[in-house]
């Protein structure tokens, strides 16, 4: 999968929990929960559809690495990868 | 002075006693009249000054068990019934030591140990509650008498037709005593009446009815007795017209523009109390000892009926619907 | 079901007389008429040669002075029964009802009672005019110090007076021309009845209709129809106008949430008013809808009958001041 | 000046018959007075020697004014009399009883029946977005009932959700505001045991049952109110009265504004699976607009956490008529004494808002220390 897939499936997560979230204007760089006020719940949530949709699992300790898109993107590369 | 045979019975102590009686009356409307400039007393005062004579000599004529009807100019009446001074002031004040504690004032004046059904303040209104009293007494088969007391304006009323009618009619035993004082409040009676003779008004109703020196209280004494003996025998109704004069003004806010002062000073030489004074002098039976005596008692007597007024209380504003109906504390 | 018989209400009246003259020597009957012609509107039919002159006292035309000696007598000691011909001829005696009969017991610091029993007709249409047809029952239930009955059924005509008279205050019971010849039956043993209460003649939940006297049976009927229309109406008959029975008026509001009071008085200053003023003061929040009445129009009542009953209150005035209030579908 | 008549208020002195110095008798005329009714002489009531005249003809002078005053014969003169005894107290007339004023609706006045009117004040209905059937287009019974069975108001087509939302919460927070005496607690839980607890559960979990720490404060929570009856249930005509089971409305706030708080129903006896469950699908439902009315009502005792982003410490406004808010604070890493030794440790601030009605400060603090000591217990959970 190319980042750019990669990039649209964590937007899907995403927009399954909060279908008004704008990326238009997201910092890749900058924490996705702050810019799209996403709570533990919504993240949560966010981490079990990419499961569904990559059947990547995702352990708690590794949530820090997917608070950016940009951050997302290369955990779930690796992840796939490995 | 009338001698005529029917003279009351003329012992010394009777006739000590009436002008006794007649001065307790004029002390004690003069002491009202005093406080009510003071402002102790108010709202309406009617005074009996000039008048004493009718109410001392027509109570001598009735019993225990009679009853009286009286109007608003009714503290005479009340005196001479011999309801006590005390309560009558105390009444006068509104206080609830008052003989209609303290809720009628002076012209709604009640006993009922007296029998004295009141002064009534509408003019005539009290005639058809007395031919009522006297036809209980006839259906009950009470022997007693009802005597109605009314000035002369009451004659122009309905309800003295009406009443003095159903007396006749119904054969009662009801004495009307009219105070013909000359002056309906503030008009002449000849200015208010086609026919200023009450008595012929009275006798049209086919009853006992006849006119007498309302001054002298001897006459007026004899008069009643024989009125009311007639009453007792079951000759229906009687009525007297009794010729008087009040000195006084109708009531307390009279400047007395309808009359002159001339003739109220002419009438005052033939009042009750003079005219009585005098005779009794004249016929030895009152010497200057024994009035001073009376004066003196009836003083310390009219006193006492103020300090007890004075010491009064007013009736609590929580008791305001007692009475309105029986037992509760009204609705 | 006891036994039962069938009179009109002037005859159960009548028969409240007979009973209270057979239980108390001190009752009498005395007015206008009562006795040699038997009563105007022929109530106190045959009492003279059953009772004796006495006791069944024909008066002169003197209201003031009958009245008054009716007062004087209850003073006295006895239980007079005065019979005024109307409360149109009343307005003569109103000064000895008002200023001796209601004042008196208050007056004398509660030394003398006026034990008496009034009673008069009331109301018109019966096309004689205005000076015959008046309904001022309102203004003797403005009054402290008497009471006040409008009997609308045979069992109050026959059950009240007795009370009336057991009373030690001055009652006043008003009989509507209309319901002299009303018919019905009533129970054999039917005797006193309670004269402090309304009663509830029928039960509704949608409105309360009060009403009294001479008004019962055309709120009856309106009820009738709004039941036709699927609304519930509660029909209240006072029975008291003095003193009101504000509990159960209140109550029935309170439930129904909507009122109309019907009032053959002129509706200035009239009984409805000072109901509707209780309602507004009892059942505030709990009324849906603002207090109706239905009165008679206020113009002295004219002879000829259109007229008469344009002016008087009917069943059809009731149900649309109803229907108004409920409103909608209902 | 002697009151000479019923409705004489005062009168004017025209002429003294008598001056300084005559002797008077009682029953003299002294002086003549001019009032409504015409000239009225004055007389005078006690013997005695003319003292001092005190008022001048011409003069008008109120009932009762010392006119002149008198001296016995030969005594000196000497200073008048005071004035006569009070006049009796004025009669109290028990004020008329005073009609209950009606309540004003805000902004302009709708036309409501008075018993609308107070059912909507209880149910917190807005009346001013409803179109009355009652007479006259007055609003009645009928239209409030209809507005409180289906919340989207009848006539609010032109509002959208979130305002008329925003117009319920501020009507209930007013309310809370002007109604609820509240008082506030707050204390300081450390977190580590229930956050060990929480990690390793949720290792031996699938992500779709991962669980968050609030479950764990939902659950401490409906078990500490088991032994605070007085801090679960409702205030309602005047008294408090308690829920029979515990329903804990958890508060979720609404992207772009707005809080909705729906029940987890008898939440002390749901296991941890189905809690989070619940808890995960009312969030999502939520935050898209559709949670159904009936979810909304029910909650016995409200419990709001602000999460990661939040601040450290809430404390909360009660939502009526409820008489409890539990509020949860970030957590934080701190320094904190464990066993004697200083170490970092995660705290959680912990807040009570309370209605002072129903409860009283004491027993709140006893229920914030019961939620501590579960909290170190999760197992126990």
């Amino acid at each position: 999968m190319t980042d750019e897939d990669l990039k649209q499936a964590v937007k899907d997560a995403i927009s399954g929990i909060a279908p008004e979230a704008g990326f238009d204007a997201l910092d890749p760089d900058d924490g996705l929960r702050e810019q799209l006020d996403l709570d533990s719940m919504d993240f949560l949530n966010v981490v079990i559809a990419l499961h569904e949709a990559l059947g990547v699992d995702i352990p708690e300790v590794d949530y820090p690495r997917l608070f950016t898109m940009n951050g997302a993107v290369a955990y779930l590369k690796a992840r796939l990868a490995a | 002075m009338t001698t005529r045979e029917n003279k009351p019975r003329l012992t010394r102590d009777h006739l000590l006693a009436l002008l006794r009686r007649m001065l307790l009356i004029r002390h004690f409307e003069e002491k009202c009249a005093e406080l009510y400039s003071a402002q102790k007393i108010h709202g309406f005062l009617h005074l009996y000054i000039g008048e004493e004579a009718v109410a001392v000599g027509c109570m001598e004529a009735l019993g225990p068990d009679d009853a009286v009807v009286a109007t608003y100019r009714e503290h005479g009446q009340a005196l001479a019934r011999g309801i006590a001074p005390g309560p009558i002031m105390a009444e006068m004040y509104g206080k609830r030591e008052g003989c209609s504690g303290g809720r009628g004032g002076s012209m709604h004046i009640f006993d009922a140990a007296a029998r004295f059904y009141g002064g009534n303040a509408i003019v005539g209104g009290g005639l058809p509650l007395a031919v009522g009293l006297a036809l209980a007494d006839r259906m009950q088969g009470r022997n007693r008498v009802t005597a109605c007391f009314f000035g002369e304006g009451a004659a122009a009323e309905g309800e003295f037709h009406e009443s003095l009618n159903l007396a006749a009619l119904w054969r009662l035993p009801v004495l009307f005593v009219c105070e013909n004082n000359l002056y309906a409040m503030g008009s002449a009676l000849a200015l208010t009446e086609a026919q200023t003779d009450i008595h012929i008004k009275a006798a049209s109703y086919n009853m006992n009815s006849r006119v007498v020196d309302g001054m002298d209280v001897i006459a007026v004494e004899a008069a009643a007795r024989e009125a009311v003996a007639g009453l007792r025998a079951g000759d229906g109704p009687a009525f007297l017209e009794c010729r008087t004069y009040r000195f006084r003004a109708h009531s307390m806010f009279d400047a007395q523009l309808y009359r002159d002062k001339a003739e109220v000073e002419n009438w005052r030489e033939k009042g009750p109390v003079v005219r009585f004074e005098k005779w009794l002098r004249d016929t030895g039976h009152l010497h200057d000892a024994d009035l001073a005596k009376i004066e003196a008692e009836i003083e310390a007597e009219i006193e006492a009926a103020v300090a007890f007024a004075e010491a009064g209380s007013w009736e609590p504003v929580e008791e305001l619907t007692r009475d309105v109906y029986a037992g509760s504390a009204g609705r | 079901m006891s036994a039962t018989k069938h009179m009109t209400y002037r005859e159960a009246v009548r028969e409240a007389i007979r009973d209270a003259l057979g239980r108390d020597p001190r009752v009498f009957l005395m007015g206008e008429d009562v006795g040699h012609y038997g009563g105007c509107f022929a109530v106190s039919m045959g009492l003279l040669d059953e009772f004796g002159p006495e006791r069944i006292r024909d008066t002169p035309l003197s209201e003031s002075g009958f009245v008054g000696a009716g007062i004087g007598a209850a003073m006295g000691g006895m239980r007079p029964i005065v019979e005024i011909m109307t409360v149109n001829f009343s307005l003569l005696a109103l000064d000895q009802i008002v200023n001796n009969a209601a004042t008196l017991r208050h007056m004398s610091g509660g030394q003398f009672g006026v034990p008496l029993v009034i009673r008069m007709s009331t109301g018109g249409g019966k096309q004689v005019a205005a000076q015959h047809s008046h309904s001022l029952e309102g203004w003797y239930a403005h009054i402290p110090g008497i009471k006040v009955l409008a009997p609308a059924t045979l069992e109050d005509a026959r059950g009240m007076l007795w009370s009336a008279l057991e009373d030690p205050d001055p009652v006043l019971i008003f009989e509507h021309v209309l319901l002299y010849n009303m018919e019905g039956d009533l129970a054999e043993d039917a005797g006193p009845v309670d004269i402090d209460r309304a009663a509830i003649r029928r039960a509704g939940k949608d409105i309360s209709l009060i009403t009294y006297g001479g008004s019962l049976l055309k709120t009856l009927a309106a009820a009738d129809v709004l039941a036709g229309q699927g609304i519930e109406a509660e029909v209240i008959d006072l029975r008291t106008l003095r003193p009101l029975d504000e509990a159960t008026i209140i109550e029935s509001v309170r439930r129904t949430r909507r009122a109309v009071i019907v009032d053959e008085g002129w509706r200035s200053g009239s009984l409805s008013a000072e109901i509707s003023a209780r309602i507004m003061e009892g059942a505030f929040y709990e009324l849906d809808a603002p207090v109706a009445r239905v009165c008679s129009a206020e113009v002295p009542l004219p002879y000829p009958r259109h007229l008469e009953q344009a002016a008087l209150p009917q069943p059809a005035d009731i149900v649309a001041a109803a229907k108004a209030l409920v409103g909608g579908d209902g | 000046m002697p009151q000479l008549g019923a409705d004489m208020a005062a009168g004017t002195l025209t002429e003294w018959l008598k001056h300084p110095g005559d002797t008077v008798r009682r029953g003299d005329i002294v002086a003549v007075v001019e009032t409504e009714k015409g000239a009225i002489e004055v007389e005078v009531y006690d013997d005695g020697v003319i003292d001092r005249l005190m008022v001048e003809p011409g003069t008008r002078v109120p009932v009762g004014t010392v006119l002149a005053t008198l001296r016995g014969d030969g005594e000196a003169p000497e200073a008048p009399k005071e004035s006569p005894e009070a006049a009796p107290p004025k009669p109290v007339v028990p004020p008329p009883r005073r009609t209950m004023p009606r309540p004003t609706a805000e902004g302009e006045r709708a036309r409501i029946s008075p018993a609308a009117a107070r059912l909507a004040a209880e149910k917190g209905v807005d009346i001013h977005r409803l179109a009355g059937t009652g007479p006259h287009g007055a609003i009645r019974i009928a239209d409030i009932e209809a507005a409180i069975a289906a919340p989207t108001p009848v006539a609010a087509e032109a509002e959208s959700p979130a305002a008329a939302m925003r117009r319920a919460i501020a009507a209930a927070m007013g309310r809370s505001k002007r109604e609820i005496p509240h008082y506030y607690l707050s204390t300081t839980i450390d977190m580590g045991r229930a956050l060990a607890w929480l990690a390793a559960a949720n290792e031996k979990r699938p992500v779709t049952e991962r669980m968050l720490y609030g479950v764990l404060l939902i659950k401490a929570v409906a078990k500490a109110l088991a032994d605070f009856p007085e801090l679960n249930g409702f205030w309602q005509d005047g008294r408090f009265q308690p829920a029979e089971a515990v329903h804990i409305g958890w508060a979720i706030s609404l992207r772009g504004g707005g809080l909705v708080a729906p029940a987890l129903h008898d939440a002390g006896r749901q296991d941890f699976d189905s809690l989070m469950a619940s808890l995960r699908d009312l969030v999502k439902r939520a935050r898209a607009f559709r949670l159904r009315s009936s979810e909304i009502g029910g909650p016995t005792i409200t419990v709001t956490s602000l999460g990661e982003q939040g601040v450290e410490s809430v404390f909360g406004v009660i939502y009526p008529p409820q008489v409890a808010l539990v509020g949860f604070g970030r957590i934080v890493e701190r320094p904190w004494v464990v066993d004697g030794k200083v170490a970092p440790r995660p705290l959680i601030q912990a807040s009570l808002a309370a209605d002072h009605r129903a409860s009283d400060g004491h027993r709140g603090g006893l229920f914030l220390a019961t939620l501590d000591r579960l909290l170190q217990e999760p197992d126990s959970l």
